[in-house]
């Protein structure tokens, strides 16, 4: 596993700077806009050609709402979402037009997490793995030739793909969902929680799968979970989300093996393992997840955090570099020693 | 009461379900014990009838639901602590007086969704002084002093605010210690925790969790633990029971469980949980296929088909038992004909 | 997981038939379960088949008085003429003043049975108002002797007859009210579940402002605006307006719902990941998702349509004779002893309900079987 | 509460005011305006056409004043002299003719409201938690037929039955003898006598419907959690049901009084034509058929009126009965 930031551009296919999106808070009988939930505010990632990027965090924490900007999903308040397109070279899909967005979507796909709803079930599984390629022109006996290829690829029978998804278990389905989104041989895909819903034994063959053909086709992922040991599995770099902002991103070894921000920490601390002899003292964080419509001064997490000074309630911290390609948003970060994961000696 | 001797004891319990296209046997012959101040964790995927087994218990089971066999018995309190009296659940009537003594009385039960197991309308403390009157019913001590004690307990910074708020107004942690402030008002013996930390974010979860073991150290309890996380088994549980397709493939001491498992559905499993630390995690090896319909179980060991030690004209013809009858030390039971 | 919450499905074998069913195969299914349902849609369908060949169903013209035939009860169909099997036959009535109450009493002419034949002559009409005709379902042999199944009314107008006209009258109105307010429903409720924002706000305010008028005076007040010189068709239609203008809003108001619902769900969002174009959306994900609700709903709004012409027609706003509604025929059932003695005039009434009940049955059967994904 | 309470009427008056222009403009729909139907019916019958009542008339109404100035002049006396105009029909004013009816039709509705109530609530939940049942069958069949049957014919049918079986004649509130007598106890039991007619008339088809409703609604939650926990801390069976899914279950019933109110009223105009009942119904009828428009106009406006109140109430006690809505979640 390498722990390197892609450095060079062309080693690069996404930068995010500083993405923010605010969605009003609308009451009354002609809604009017009384406040603003900042569910992503200042995001700052980097995902490297073929390496797969981790961002993790509790719900609510904005993962999912920042993936979803990535794709041109909202309109976004502020920020860059550069993105190295193969056919159009640097984009900011944040300032996009619409027919470069199209093509933007060709090298750029999801996988979403509920394997029920992503699913049209008024559509045989050819139409929806079909859809990508209809939309971009590729039809008729052309077309069910590449489904039957993706099909196989995913690990499902060709001869399926005139079943309809309820035909299908919770496993399949998502290996339909990621035949749909590598229909059109894209270089990133996103991942949003591809395996939350899915039992153990289904979520390891998909997870699996995901890496299979990353190797194949040198994918890159961007990998959003609230699974950390998921997301220990398949990651190079996680990015540790918390109330909108990245509060730490490092390669996947260095963050587990030595966080330095305390929620990484904590959350590090309280993943229950499956070991009975390796149960980590648990840091158990009091009180509840700031609220994005109406946050903490100084640090977001100061309020729940054991190690908070006087500065933290003051100072919003930056996020800044540690050490090599570890980035930290933490006045403490250097003065601290926080506990990893590797096992105590016993 | 004597420690050796079980508070609750199944025996070959089956709890078909009637259903228009057939019949699911969702439990079909399960056997456990749980023993008092001990934490039993049933363990499986989705559809294995861990959850079933629980309402089962507390004969909450929904309408299409029927226990077709077995016994359930049950150490009552009072009276004679050395004898104890036993009665049999299965006996009982799930809508009559007796049973419902022993719910929230001898058995409370918290659930998973902690959004929707309070009913909307009527404030925490109404909700909990409902089972305190139920259970507790003392002239001389009111309610509200003991289920503001209880939130205290719970965790709750300030029971007396609590008392008077909605389930909406309190975050999804806060209302899963409201729930378990109410199944633990009656007092019960033993405490079945349906899935409790689910739909919980990981820091809310390590919050219940420590809080469920430290109620425990208090109250002494004993506790039954449904989930499908194994690592939620290996923090709380003492004895574990993995479940698979209604019936308990493997049951034994939690240490032995995941250090010396035997039933190839668990060390498969086992296999396929990724691991927390990076440098454990090597390749994952996923179980192959799937849980089979719940209408065509497949004949013999339940899970042959998946099995990578499947061994033809035996785990396809004759259903495993759970062997040997009492496990032996360092040695967990397992349903399986490899060890037969 | 209960019985009645799981989609139920056909025998094991079958799984592959099932694995490939389409939408509209799973909902058939499902329908054909619900039998009163299904009896239902036979029943309509058999409304409707009437309602289209009036002029042919019905044994005579509705407007034709029979003078000798005042108040007739309906005559029974016999298969004994003299202790001896014959061919279907009706007996014709002679009638006698009673003595005491003085009210004309008919009796069977048991002398001289009148064979019933189909495809006879009749009365003759112009088939849609187009195509000259004189050929009936059925009648008597015998062009000069008369047969009522359901009796007559006050000028001795067979009732079977006028009941069979109504049915077009009425059917076709609840079927193009329905239509209009589905025009007007789904352009302002998609319009209004689409745009969001202000628009959405307008129409929503709109609908609620509408809804919260009593809908029966407003229909009254409506129908008391139609001119009084329109002739009779544009009465009609004015009434079918005034019908749908009132109704649009409750179908506006599903079409919106569905169209914000679906609009979150995440097949909806992949699609749009996808670059698909937002009539693609529309018409491939959105209007396929809501069409099998909608039909339904539909289904259920037309036995209100119905009524309301009934109720209007029947207090004098709506249709007038000499048109013949559901409506207007029952306007002459207004006074009971009538009805008392001559009960038959209830017929109407009596088919009124059965449709209605039909249209409730099958619109509860297709709402069952509209989502056939829900576990 | 009070600021939600507050919300709601602030949001009544404006709501009020939109539905006074509608009914104004539905009343000048009809061909030809107030002057010439006077005009016409003066001169239908033979009197004397006397200029200065016309030009009274004129002032009176605005009538030479554009559409607007007209609402305004109308609204304004409406609303700061309780002058609704007149009825040529009748030869007095409007006002003096809708107050006892309109109180007849709050009457009959706020009956039939209670009705439906008693009736429905219980049915509802038995046949919910008996679901399948002899008897829930038996309920869901009276239902369809209670929703197929409109209710003018319902009184019909009842009607007719009375008078064929045992004689009866059914319609008014009161016996001839008592029509105008003065209250006694004697009037109010005859008024007991006749008003069950209309009250079953009137609550039939909401019955049913309300039954259909709460057996739906009810059904769904059982399965709720929310029940199971309340069963798993020992709740009797029957405390259980009602205390916690009929509480949520009635919700839409309270809703329901939002729709019932217009429905009923809506309903009540042709029953009580038929039935022939003193309330708004059957002169309102007359008055559209004779083009009365000031006199429709006004009871149309205060009917609409009666249903927005019946809206405002239901939310009200929605908001009483319900957290989650009172706190505006």
């Amino acid at each position: 596993m390498t722990a390197q930031t892609p450095a060079g551009t062309e080693a690069t296919i996404l930068r995010v700077r500083d993405l923010r999106m605010h969605f009003p808070i609308q009451k009354g009988f002609l809604r009017r806009t009384v406040g603003w939930i900042k569910a992503v505010d200042g995001v700052d990632l980097e995902l490297g050609r073929g390496q797969t990027l981790g961002l993790v965090g509790e719900s609510g924490c904005g993962k999912t709402t920042t993936a979803r900007c990535i794709l041109g999903g909202y309109e976004v308040t502020d920020g860059e979402i550069l993105f190295n397109d193969p056919e159009l070279g640097w984009v900011d899909i944040a300032s996009i037009s619409k027919d470069e967005m199209f093509s933007v979507r060709r090298n750029a796909q999801i996988i979403l997490q509920d394997p029920y709803g992503s699913l049209n079930p008024r559509m045989t599984v050819l139409d929806i793995v079909g859809e990508p390629l209809l939309i971009n022109g590729i039809r008729g006996s052309e077309r069910e030739q590449r489904v039957a290829e993706l099909l196989s690829l995913v690990g499902l029978r060709p001869e399926y793909m005139s079943r309809y998804p309820h035909a299908f278990s919770g496993g399949q389905r998502q290996r339909i969902g990621i035949a749909r989104a590598l229909a059109l041989q894209p270089q990133m895909v996103i991942c949003d929680e591809p395996v939350s819903a899915l039992d153990v034994s289904i979520q390891a063959q998909i997870l699996n799968l995901l890496e299979e053909l990353q190797d194949r086709f040198g994918l890159a992922y961007l990998f959003v979970a609230h699974q950390l040991n998921v997301v220990s599995h398949i990651c190079d770099r996680v990015a540790v989300m918390y109330v909108g902002k990245v509060v730490e991103s490092a390669p996947t070894g260095q963050l587990y093996d030595r966080p330095r921000h305390p929620y990484t920490e904590a959350l590090l601390s309280s993943v229950p393992r499956p070991d009975p002899r390796n149960q980590a003292d648990e840091i158990v964080l009091e009180g509840e997840v700031a609220d994005p419509a109406n946050p903490p001064s100084g640090c977001l997490f100061h309020p729940r955090c054991r190690y908070a000074v006087e500065q933290c309630r003051l100072e919003e911290p930056e996020l800044r570099p540690a050490t090599a390609g570890h980035f930290v948003r933490c006045h403490l970060a250097d003065d601290l020693e926080l506990m990893g994961v590797s096992a105590p000696a016993a | 009461m004597d420690a050796d001797q079980p508070l609750l004891e199944i025996r070959d319990l089956k709890t078909h379900f009637h259903i228009r296209q057939g019949t699911v046997r969702a439990v079909d012959g399960v056997s456990l014990s749980v023993f008092p101040g001990q934490t039993l964790a049933i363990v499986g995927e989705s559809g294995c009838g861990k959850s079933i087994t629980a309402q089962s218990i507390l004969r909450i089971l929904p309408r299409a639901g029927r226990i077709e066999h077995g016994h359930i018995h049950l150490q009552l309190s009072g009276g004679d602590p050395s004898r104890g009296e036993i009665v049999d659940l299965v006996g009982l009537n799930p809508k009559g007086g007796a049973m419902r003594e022993i719910r929230g009385g001898e058995i409370g039960m918290i659930f998973q969704e902690p959004m929707s197991t309070f009913s909307p309308v009527y404030t925490i403390g109404h909700q909990i002084a409902e089972a305190a009157r139920l259970h507790r019913t003392t002239d001389d001590i009111e309610p509200r002093e003991l289920v503001l004690d209880m939130l205290a307990h719970v965790g709750f910074a300030h029971p007396d605010r609590t008392w008077s708020q909605y389930p909406h107004e309190l975050s999804g942690g806060m209302r899963q210690r409201a729930m378990i402030a109410m199944a633990l008002i009656g007092r019960p013996r033993i405490l079945i925790a349906d899935e409790p930390t689910t739909a919980l974010d990981v820091t809310t979860e390590a919050q219940i969790l420590r809080l469920m073991k430290r109620l425990q150290a208090e109250f002494g309890m004993a506790i039954i633990f449904i989930t499908h996380d194994l690592g939620v088994v290996a923090r709380m549980a003492d004895q574990v029971a993995v479940m698979y397709l209604g019936n308990i493939v493997e049951q034994g001491d939690v240490d032995t469980v995941f250090h010396a498992p035997r039933h190839p559905y668990l060390k498969a499993l086992l296999r396929s949980v990724p691991r927390l630390d990076p440098a454990e995690n090597i390749g994952l090896e996923p179980i192959s296929g799937m849980v089979p319909d719940p209408f065509s179980r497949p004949a013999g060991c339940p899970f042959h088909p998946r099995c990578p030690e499947f061994m033809p004209d035996t785990c396809d013809t004759a259903v495993p038992q759970l062997l040997p009858a009492v496990a032996e030390p360092g040695r967990t039971r397992a349903a399986c004909h490899l060890y037969t | 997981m209960t019985a009645e919450t799981m989609t139920v499905l056909p025998a094991a074998d079958a799984t592959e038939r099932l694995d490939t069913a389409s939408q509209w195969q799973l909902m058939r299914w499902r329908f054909l379960r619900h039998k009163a349902a299904v009896v239902s849609l036979f029943v309509i369908a058999f409304f409707y088949a009437m309602a289209i060949a009036v002029e042919f169903v019905a044994p005579y013209d509705p407007n034709i008085p029979n003078v000798f035939y005042q108040y007739a009860p309906p005559m029974r169909i016999r298969f004994l003429h003299e202790g001896r099997l014959h061919r279907p036959f009706t007996y014709d009535y002679v009638q006698s003043r009673d003595p005491k109450t003085l009210r004309m009493v008919f009796a069977e002419d048991e002398e001289q049975p009148h064979p019933i034949r189909f495809w006879v002559k009749g009365d003759p009409y112009r088939f849609w108002g187009l195509w000259r005709g004189d050929r009936h379902l059925f009648g008597l042999e015998n062009p000069d002797a008369r047969i009522f199944l359901l009796g007559t009314d006050e000028l001795g107008r067979d009732m079977l007859s006028r009941v069979v006209y109504g049915t077009r009258i009425s059917l076709s109105i609840g079927f193009i009210g329905v239509i209009l307010s589905l025009a007007l429903g789904v352009l302002l409720g998609g319009v209004s579940g689409y745009f969001g924002g202000t628009v959405d706000l307008f129409i929503q305010r709109m609908i609620e402002l509408l809804q919260s008028l009593p809908q029966i005076p407003l229909w009254l007040t409506l129908s008391a605006a139609l001119p009084r010189e329109w002739t009779a068709i544009q009465i009609y239609f004015g009434i079918t307006i005034v019908i749908s203008v009132v109704a649009w809003t409750e179908i506006a108001r599903v079409v919106r719902g569905r169209f914000l619902a679906l609009r979150e769900e995440e097949f909806v969002l992949a699609a749009r990941f996808l670059g698909a174009s937002e009539t693609r959306i529309i018409f491939r994900h959105l209007v396929p998702s809501m069409t099998s609700h909608l039909i339904a709903v539909l289904t259920l709004r037309i036995p209100e349509m119905i009524l309301a012409e009934t109720a209007l027609s029947f207090i004098g706003l709506g249709l007038q004779a000499p048109v013949v509604s559901w409506g207007v025929l029952l306007a002459d059932v207004q006074n009971i002893r009538t009805v008392a003695s001559s009960p038959w005039l209830f017929s109407t009434g009596v088919c009124i309900i059965v449709v209605v009940l039909c249209f409730n049955f099958t619109g509860d059967g297709l709402r069952d079987a509209a989502d056939p994904y829900t576990h | 509460m009070t600021q939600y309470i507050i919300k709601r009427i602030l949001l009544f008056i404006p709501m009020l005011f939109v539905i006074s222009m509608l009914v104004f403009v539905l009343i000048q729909l009809p061909p030809g305006d107030y002057l010439t139907t006077v005009l016409m019916r003066m001169a239908e019958s033979g009197e004397e056409v006397d200029q200065a009542l016309i030009e009274g008339l004129t002032r009176q109404y605005g009538l030479d004043r554009p559409l607007y100035r007209q609402y305004l002049l109308w609204i304004s006396n409406i609303v700061f002299r309780g002058n609704f105009g007149r009825s040529f029909e009748w030869g007095m004013p409007v006002a003096d003719i809708i107050w006892e009816r309109l109180a007849w039709t709050v009457v009959l509705s706020l009956g039939s409201i209670v009705f439906i109530w008693i009736v429905s609530f219980p049915i509802g939940v038995y046949s919910a938690t008996h679901q399948y049942s002899f008897f829930d069958y038996l309920v869901t069949l009276f239902g369809f037929l209670g929703k197929a049957t409109p209710n003018f014919l319902l009184a019909l049918i009842l009607m007719w039955a009375g008078w064929s079986w045992f004689g009866w004649t059914m319609g008014g509130l009161f016996s001839p003898e008592y029509q105008r007598e003065a209250w006694s106890w004697a009037k109010f039991v005859d008024l007991l006598k006749h008003l069950w007619v209309p009250l079953v008339v009137l609550g039939t088809a909401g019955t049913a419907n309300l039954i259909r409703i709460l057996r739906s609604n009810l059904l769904d939650e059982l399965e709720k959690p929310y029940v199971q926990a309340a069963r798993a801390k020992g709740v009797s069976e029957f405390k259980l049901i009602w205390k916690y899914p009929v509480r949520i279950a009635i919700n839409p019933f309270i809703s329901g009084i939002g729709g019932v109110l217009p429905e009923l009223i809506s309903g009540a105009a042709i029953v009580s034509i038929v039935l022939s009942l003193p309330t708004t119904g059957p002169v309102m009828l007359n008055a559209l058929l004779s083009q009365d428009m000031y006199l429709a106009g006004s009871f149309l406006l205060m009917l609409a009126t009666l249903a927005l109140i019946g809206t405002l109430i239901s939310d009200i006690l929605l908001a009483l009965l319900d957290p989650r809505i009172r706190q505006g979640v």
